[in-house]
């Protein structure tokens, strides 16, 4: 792109801007104020006609900045679609004619408020440059496999079939993981009636068998180093060598352990054998191969099992696991229909509170009571050996009967899963107290943690954990965003899942993971911003090293380098500002979106004096929730009040407390902030966005005082995007408040 | 007559829901070219009609703002509204789809204004609100359609209404003489996300629906919670409007019925239990659920969300399949009959309102898929290398929340993507 | 056996399996995934005295509970309006089932003494095979002047019919009553035929379903 | 030569004097109108009924049953089965599906009949009259002998169990069936909606346990009440038996003042086909149907 720069202000006169609009004033303030090389104005700027004349003055005047005063920037994105060139738009239909009254007292206000917009648009358009891509790209194509279960596996093995190579590192000598050690799986396709070959061997060849695949055995990763598209691993090998990979990708499946039934005493486990949990199970399974199951304290043929389901499991007393595993239904009827298919005269029982077989599970459920399990409603308290025997005493919950018993053979704990996550980087570094009391029973020694990835990041070695150690993702409508760009996890590290889910998660974390790489390539952005080109850029002469960058970066982006200034990795960047909001010395900025262009358009606006009883507001609104609940208000024809001033932010988390005191010290009189809802259910699409910026802002309070200002005029609100209905009388509720208040003395400074 | 541009390395994709709109962007943003084609006027698909997701009570809307963004921005997606796909010939890495295009009347001058609405007087049933109320014949879908342009009701085309909305609108955005049309489409590889429906709640006979006005269903719910919904987000029932604050659900309302549909549909459990919070959120005083059901199957990191919903004392668990439901003619309540079977007790109890938990039929079941494709026994697509490159993606391939339906339509991507990159590795 | 291996016994699945021997359609009921349908749709459930519905019943036959299921009065309360067949999401023949298990019961001779409507049906089934049609007069003299256990009882019967008087002035009005079927009335011309047909089905179906071998020996 | 002909299974109910012959009366007079000719099955017996199974068992109860099937098949061959009576219609239907689906009891049944000289060949259909009426006429033909409309009176068509379910009237509703209502309407009468159309009479406990059934009754009874209907009309003779026999015995009982009466389908075709109150056979009621005299005498 040139340097030689031209601005160009499109005014529209369609959908009623015409008529509700004095256009010719408009392109006045454009060309006076907005200082525009070429201002037009156009009956309907968005059909052909209109933008042939934008593209026509591309071409002729060489125009590279372009200002669209028209329709909502959600509007028509199609039509003012020009790639190389800056675009800032001006609001003109939703954000002035759609939420006035069409009457002549409104009149005024009206067109003062779209004059603010123009003069907006144009300080913003000066002030970006286009953005160029993230220059600081790598190349690597192959894709980095931690875990060799079948998750792991499938990783590999789809990842090779796109045309990917692949290093697989398994931390134990053999693939196949838990699933290797079953002797049967719960079945995927029709007809869900038995059990089948787990198939593990099949996928272990066939990862042998690939020559896209370099497996690591007996392997665990000592460090990495890098961003998408340039890792560097360091692989620690049997031998104690290191083995060093360039990697452009990361897929982490790390599986999960069994909950250690140790913890459940009361469940006989540990004091007979003949108490097992799922595992042992399978162990059993396999021995007796197809025969009769026997039990292990004395090797006598099993003719009556008892299944416990949720052992230690949906604990509400924080004792045991909080969560359900998912998998245990199925994989007891599974267990039980071993039993039966063996030998169909064994009692085979399976207590439950609340049987939970999604999808077809339900034809496994049914195929298991055909073949004669017992499914019985129950809360098991304790198992007792009884002369030889185990008696399960329970409350049978249909017969209310609480000194319910079933005497038998084998008892097998369905106790779930834990993922295998690593180091929690969130957990205080203070000793956390034994969860609970029940553990208490065993003396507990602390384990550290292993890291699982060692990543050289500031804020951590691994990626960022949820709930109960499964990994971080946004879980509903994303649920491959991750905090750490370019590193996926897929499998039981992220949610208790059996093998079929586990497979499918995997085949999307690998197309995540390429997608990731091949954009580092292209130096564009991930999701939510994928495909942007530009990329913050920080004054290093400027900075004081207060690390609150580093510290705050949603996605551990920003690593020190040894002179302790932010080191930027661009690739693992997301684009949403925070780090340019947490800057207190605002060297941080993004090509299209800095300090500069934000704060260009707050002092653009006209102030007026403090007599004129028109207060103006500033509001900074979240670009992915508030302004389009804006935007449909308008749609909606709500009115509201034209002293506001809308400034779309790409997050709450990118507001820098500058632009709130330049604000109040250009005499607006209050400031609104709209962003997402923050904490444990956050609604932030930059996950931690929105919460930083609120810390930040309940700060804003001191300054507030030092100009002796009200804390009122800056008001912190969580805006939801269907908010469309309340919002307007939010703002209008706001305004009142603050002529209530009176207006601010700053002005005319 | 529209002109698509497409080779056997362009993916096709079908359905404009969640799982569809997530398989044309992930291929796209991995560098593939995509056609996405919905038959509705607009993208969005059931997702968008939810008025907040379990189990962190956020909004659909939030996530598909983020799509359309992503859409918008993203050259490589073709999308094709009011378009269905009626035949798939070829095979892998060489299909022909035909596709048939419905007029939606209004073209891409429209600029989204409202005119037409203000002069078409014409009401027809709203049903992305399931009926429950009506709107102009001329209109735009919902507050977020994509694209955002207006539809003209077939209905009112050829008469004097249309021609209002043709004389209202000052950019010549409507064209009256429009007709359906079929075009062909090359792709390497389909990606079927044509999503579920809700089973004929008629059919589940006991329950009454149809017969009582207050027997509704949990999706038709979800539009009165809506402050987008018909009652802007108040919970009146049907049969008098009366703000509803004693509502029951009714659980496996067709799922887990020899009778009905033999699968568990999945989410009627969870979407029940977040329905509980929007008759406390609107009612937090006086407001009172009763949840029927057989097991309650909040799976895995739900489960949680279960025990916040058990601790709240206006939710009422009662473990029954609800016999029958009669009606309390002078106060047009409705009464669910059955027996608690923890303990055997029975009940008669009198709610205002009652939702069954309807189930979850894949669309495709009833459609016949213009290619050879193996289902199970309850009508979703099973993945089977007979499909050739014909991949099931979301509620299509099994009931699925929308995590997990997300999860399959990115994995449907990466498959569908394998299959054109061998066709370019062989073209190139 | 302790009281707690008693407990134990139960909850095995001899009964269970005995059930599935003996009564008609029993291996049905494994297949209840205890949803209570059935007990909400049973009409004469929300009366008085019907202890067990269906559904609890096919649970206590899973726990063992032998003696309680066969000397139950619940099965006897069926009326046969097969509400909870069409309802049942797992396609449960129940109304069979309990009909099945009252008359194996019965078989047994553990069903409840005194039981009406075990007594009626005895009473109708003898009538109507006794000349292969049933005699209405006879079937309501026999109800009301035999006692459950079959034994005449003039008192009784005089009590009853004396109840009845209207019903029966009622129906003689109406000739919907015949005093002379008293004396014969209507009846089938083979009767030998259907004896001897009705004798073979017997042994045949005691056959299939010996005793000796299920759970009464027990 | 008749329109349509059936092996007729009148049922140990429907017989000359016994508890609904005058169902037998106006089955007779309609199937004049219509030209149906229904044969008798020669030596038929008992079904056995619901209430066999306490006694009989299994397979003995789908003998009697069998034994009327052979008897149908050798006598009228070719000729669908039809049973006027419910429990009849329910039982021999049952029978049927029990034998055709196990090979074991079919060789059993053949066994057993054996003894009787007798033996299946062929299966038969077994249908309801209700049933042969909507399926093989359907309503416009019922409608179009129609002579004098039933103007103004109001019906509750109690439909009850057992025509109703397990096997019901194909295309029907279980929770609500319309073609009795449907018949009524036909035939010029008007169908009241009410809620206890397909509550159950209480059957067989009627003779043993009657407090059980009558409670159930009233229930019907008031709701035909509270909803306009002046009688009530229904397919099944138990049913009919039980909502009008046990009237009185409820007025007490529940000190109600219920005098409804409770007819047959089959009345009300033949009257409204123009046919006597005696064709009707509404001297067999024992609630006197006055309207319907009156209107059968105008």
């Amino acid at each position: 792109m040139a340097d030689e720069k031209k601005f160009a202000a499109y005014i529209c006169k369609g959908c009623g801007l015409g008529e509700r609009l004095d256009a010719d004033a408009l392109v006045k303030v454009a060309q006076k104020e907005g200082k525009m090389n070429v201002v037009r104005q156009h009956e309907f700027l968005c059909n052909a006609d209109g933008v042939a004349m934008i593209k026509n003055d591309i071409a002729s005047e060489g125009v590279t900045h372009i200002m669209i005063g028209a329709c909502s920037r959600r509007a028509k994105t199609d039509a003012f679609n020009f790639p190389n060139h800056a675009l800032a738009r001006a609001n003109l239909r939703e954000g002035v004619i759609w939420i006035r009254p069409h009457t002549d007292e409104a009149r005024e206000t009206t067109q003062e408020m779209a004059e603010d917009y123009i003069r907006m648009g144009c300080a913003e358009v000066k002030a970006m440059t286009v953005p160029g891509g993230n220059p600081n790209t790598g190349g690597n194509r192959t894709l980095l496999v931690v875990g060799g279960g079948p998750t792991g596996m499938t990783a590999a093995l789809e990842a090779s079939k796109t045309g990917y190579p692949v290093v697989l590192v398994e931390k134990t000598g053999a693939l196949g993981g838990w699933a290797a050690k079953l002797w049967k799986r719960i079945p995927v396709h029709e007809p869900f009636k038995a059990p089948v070959d787990a198939g593990m061997a099949d996928m272990i060849a066939q990862v042998e068998a690939d020559p896209n695949i370099k497996v690591y055995l007996n392997a665990m990763i000592a460090k990495s180093d890098g961003a998408p598209g340039r890792f560097v691993v360091d692989i620690a090998t049997e031998s104690g060598s290191i083995a060093t990979e360039d990697i452009g990708a990361i897929v982490q499946a790390t599986g999960f352990d069994l909950y250690d039934a140790n913890k459940l005493p009361e469940f006989g486990y540990g004091k007979t054998p003949d108490v097992v949990d799922q595992a042992g199970l399978e162990a059993l399974a396999r021995a007796a191969n197809g025969g009769p199951i026997k039990r292990p304290s004395d090797g006598k043929e099993v003719k009556s099992v008892a299944f416990v389901q949720c052992a230690g499991q949906r604990d509400a007393s924080g004792k045991h696991l909080t969560y359900c595993s998912g998998t245990c239904c199925n994989i007891s009827i599974k267990q039980a229909m071993y039993f039966k298919d063996a030998n169909p005269s064994v009692d085979a029982t399976v207590i439950y509170t609340d049987l939970r077989t999604p999808g077809n599970g339900e034809d496994f459920y049914r195929s298991a009571q055909e073949k004669g399990v017992i499914f019985t409603k129950g809360k098991v308290a304790t198992v007792t050996p009884a002369g030889g025997n185990l008696s399960v005493n329970f409350h049978d919950l249909i017969l209310d009967d609480k000194n319910a018993q079933i005497e038998a053979d084998l008892v097998v704990l369905a106790t779930g899963q834990v993922p295998n996550s690593g180091v929690n980087i969130d957990a205080a570094p203070v000793e956390e107290p034994a969860q609970g009391g029940g553990a208490a029973a065993a003396p507990q020694v602390k384990i550290k943690p292993i890291s699982i990835l060692n990543l050289t990041y500031r804020q951590g070695p691994d990626v960022p954990q949820f709930k109960w150690g499964f990994t971080d993702s946004h879980f509903i409508c994303f649920p491959y965003e991750t905090r750490r760009t370019g590193i996926y996890t897929a499998g039981p590290v992220r949610r208790p899942m059996d093998m079929l889910q586990a497979r499918e998660d995997a085949t999307g974390a690998t197309l995540k993971a390429i997608q990731a790489l091949e954009n580092a390539q292209l130096g564009r952005a991930a999701h939510p911003r994928s495909g942007d080109l530009s990329f913050p850029t920080v004054r290093l002469e400027g900075c004081t090293q207060c690390k609150r960058c580093t510290v705050e970066c949603p996605f551990g982006a920003i690593d020190e380098d040894e002179k302790r200034f932010p080191k930027f990795n661009e690739s693992r960047c997301r684009r949403c500002g925070t780090c340019m909001g947490a800057c207190p010395v605002r060297v941080i900025s993004f090509e299209n979106y800095s300090v500069n262009t934000v704060g260009a358009q707050i002092k653009a606006v006209n102030i007026p004096d403090e007599f004129s009883e028109k207060p103006r507001i500033l509001i900074l609104a979240c670009e992915n929730d508030a302004y389009p609940a804006l935007d449909m208000a308008a749609m909606n024809r709500n009115e509201y009040s034209a002293y506001v001033r809308v400034v779309p932010v790409r997050c709450l988390g990118s507001v820098n407390t500058i632009w709130i005191t330049d604000a109040l010290n250009g005499g607006y009189d209050g400031v609104m902030l709209m962003g997402c809802k923050s904490g444990e259910e956050y609604q932030c699409h930059f996950v931690k966005g929105s919460e930083l910026g609120r810390y930040r802002l309940s700060k804003v309070g001191d300054t507030l005082k030092g100009m002796n200002l009200e804390a009122e005029r800056v008001f912190d609100m969580e805006v939801a995007i269907t908010d469309m209905h309340t919002l307007p009388k939010k703002i209008n509720d706001y305004a009142a408040q603050i002529v209530e208040m009176g207006l601010s003395p700053f002005k005319g400074f | 007559m529209t002109d698509v541009v497409a080779t056997n390395e362009t993916i096709l994709v079908v359905g404009g829901g969640i799982s569809g709109m997530t398989a044309a962007l992930e291929a796209a943003e991995t560098g593939k070219n995509v056609v996405l084609v919905e038959k509705s006027p607009s993208l969005g698909g059931r997702t968008s009609q939810l008025y907040r997701y379990f189990p962190k009570m956020c909004h659909p809307t939030c996530g598909l703002e983020i799509n359309l963004r992503r859409l918008k921005a993203n050259p490589r997606v073709r999308v094709l509204t009011l378009a269905e796909v009626t035949g798939v010939e070829g095979a892998a890495g060489n299909y022909t789809a035909s596709v048939k295009i419905t007029p939606r009347y209004v073209n891409e001058n429209c600029t989204a204004c409202g005119a037409c609405a203000d002069a078409v007087q014409v009401m027809v049933d709203n049903p992305f609100n399931y009926g429950l109320n009506k709107m102009k014949a001329a209109y735009l879908p919902n507050a977020m359609a994509f694209p955002q342009r207006y539809v003209l009701d077939s209905s009112i085309v050829h008469t004097a209404e249309g021609e209002k909305a043709k004389a209202a609108c000052k950019y010549n955005a409507i064209e009256l003489d429009q007709e359906e049309e079929t075009i062909s489409i090359k792709a390497g590889a389909v990606v079927w996300a044509t999503g579920w429906q809700p089973y004929d709640a008629a059919k589940i006979q006991p329950y009454g629906y149809g017969r009582f006005k207050n027997v509704i269903t949990s999706v038709e719910f979800e539009r009165l919670a809506d402050p987008h919904g018909p009652t802007g987000g108040k919970i009146l029932r049907p049969s008098d409007g009366k703000e509803a604050k004693n509502v029951a659900f009714i659980q496996c309302a067709g799922s887990r019925d020899e009778n009905h549909l033999r699968h568990c549909s999945r989410i009627c459990c969870m979407a029940s239990l977040k329905q509980t919070h929007y008759v406390r959120e609107k009612h937090p005083q006086d407001g009172k659920s009763t949840i029927y059901y057989i097991d309650i199957r909040a799976i895995d990191r739900f489960e949680d969300f279960y025990q916040k919903v058990q601790a709240d004392p206006s939710v009422s668990f009662i473990k029954s399949k609800v016999a029958r439901i009669t009606l309390n003619e002078s106060t047009g309540n409705v009464v669910a009959h059955g027996v608690n079977t923890e303990g055997y007790k029975r009940y008669a109890n009198e709610h205002d309102l009652i939702v069954l938990a309807i189930g979850m039929e894949p669309s495709v079941k009833g459609v016949n898929i213009p290619a050879d494709i193996v289902f199970d026994s309850s009508g979703f697509i099973e993945a089977d290398p007979a499909n050739g490159a014909v991949f099931g993606a979301g509620c299509a391939s099994n009931a699925l929340d929308v995590n997990r339906a997300v999860q399959s339509a990115t994995a449907a991507a990466l498959r569908a993507i394998q299959v054109v990159n061998k066709v370019a590795r062989a073209e190139a | 056996m302790s009281a707690n291996q008693q407990m134990a016994a139960k909850y095995q699945n001899r009964f269970l399996k005995e059930v599935e021997e003996q009564v008609e359609m029993g291996e049905w009921v494994k297949m209840c995934m205890q949803c209570g349908v059935c007990s909400g749709s049973c009409p004469t459930n929300f009366q008085p005295g019907w202890d067990h519905p269906p559904q609890e019943i096919f649970m206590m036959i899973r726990a063992g509970k032998r003696e309680e299921v066969l000397k139950s009065e619940s099965m006897w309360m069926c009326t046969s309006c097969y509400n909870c067949i069409v309802r049942c999401p797992r396609k449960i023949p129940i109304t069979h089932i309990m009909h099945g298990l009252a008359n194996y019961a019965h078989r047994l001779g553990i069903a409840p003494k005194g039981q009406p409507t075990r007594a009626f049906a005895k009473l109708f089934w003898n009538n109507c095979i006794h000349t292969g049609r049933v005699n209405e007069l006879k079937l309501s003299m026999g109800l009301y002047f035999k006692d459950a256990e079959g034994k005449i009882n003039i008192g009784q019967g005089i009590k009853k019919g004396l109840e009845m008087k209207n019903v029966a002035i009622g129906l003689l009005k109406a000739k919907r009553l015949n005093p002379f079927e008293i004396f014969g009335g209507h009846k089938c011309k083979d009767q030998k035929g259907i004896a001897a047909m009705l004798k073979k089905a017997r042994e045949l179906e005691s056959q299939r379903k010996p005793l000796s071998q299920s759970g009464a020996a027990r | 030569m008749a329109t349509k002909q059936y092996a007729f299974y009148p049922g140990c109910s429907s017989q000359k004097n016994a508890s609904s012959s005058n169902y037998l009366t106006s089955v007779e007079s309609m199937c004049k109108t219509l030209d149906i000719k229904l044969t008798e099955i020669p030596d038929w017996n008992c079904c056995g009924a619901s209430i066999g199974y306490g006694e009989a068992g299994e397979l003995p109860r789908h003998v009697m049953n069998a034994r009327n099937f052979a008897l149908a098949e050798t006598n009228l061959p070719g000729q669908d089965i039809v049973a006027t009576c419910a429990a009849c219609w329910l039982g021999a239907k049952e029978s049927k599906e029990r034998i055709e689906h196990s090979s074991q009891l079919l060789a059993d049944t053949q066994e057993a009949l054996k003894e009787a000289g007798l033996q299946i060949k062929v299966m038969p259909e077994i249908r309801h009259m209700a049933e042969v009426l909507v399926e093989d006429f359907g309503f416009d033909e019922l409608g179009r002998h129609v002579k004098k409309p039933l103007k103004g009176m109001k019906f509750a068509g109690y439909v009850g169990c057992q025509t109703n379910r397990p096997f019901g009237i194909a295309g029907e509703n279980f929770e609500n069936p319309m073609y009795l209502d449907k018949i009524v309407e036909t035939m010029g009468g008007e169908a009241v909606p009410y809620d206890q159309k397909v509550t159950c009479c209480g059957g067989a406990l009627a003779f043993s346990e009657p407090e059980k059934s009558q409670a159930q009754i009233k229930d019907i009874i008031e709701s035909a009440y509270d909803h306009g209907a002046e009688m009530i009309v229904t397919p099944c003779p138990l049913c009919q038996a039980n909502v009008e026999i046990y009237q009185g015995h409820i007025n007490k009982k529940y000190s109600t003042k219920f005098n409804i009466p409770v007819l047959y389908y089959s009345q009300l075709m033949t009257l409204a086909y123009g046919g006597s109150a005696k064709e009707a056979g509404l001297d067999g009621q024992v609630i006197r149907a006055r309207k319907l005299e009156e209107f059968a005498g105008k």
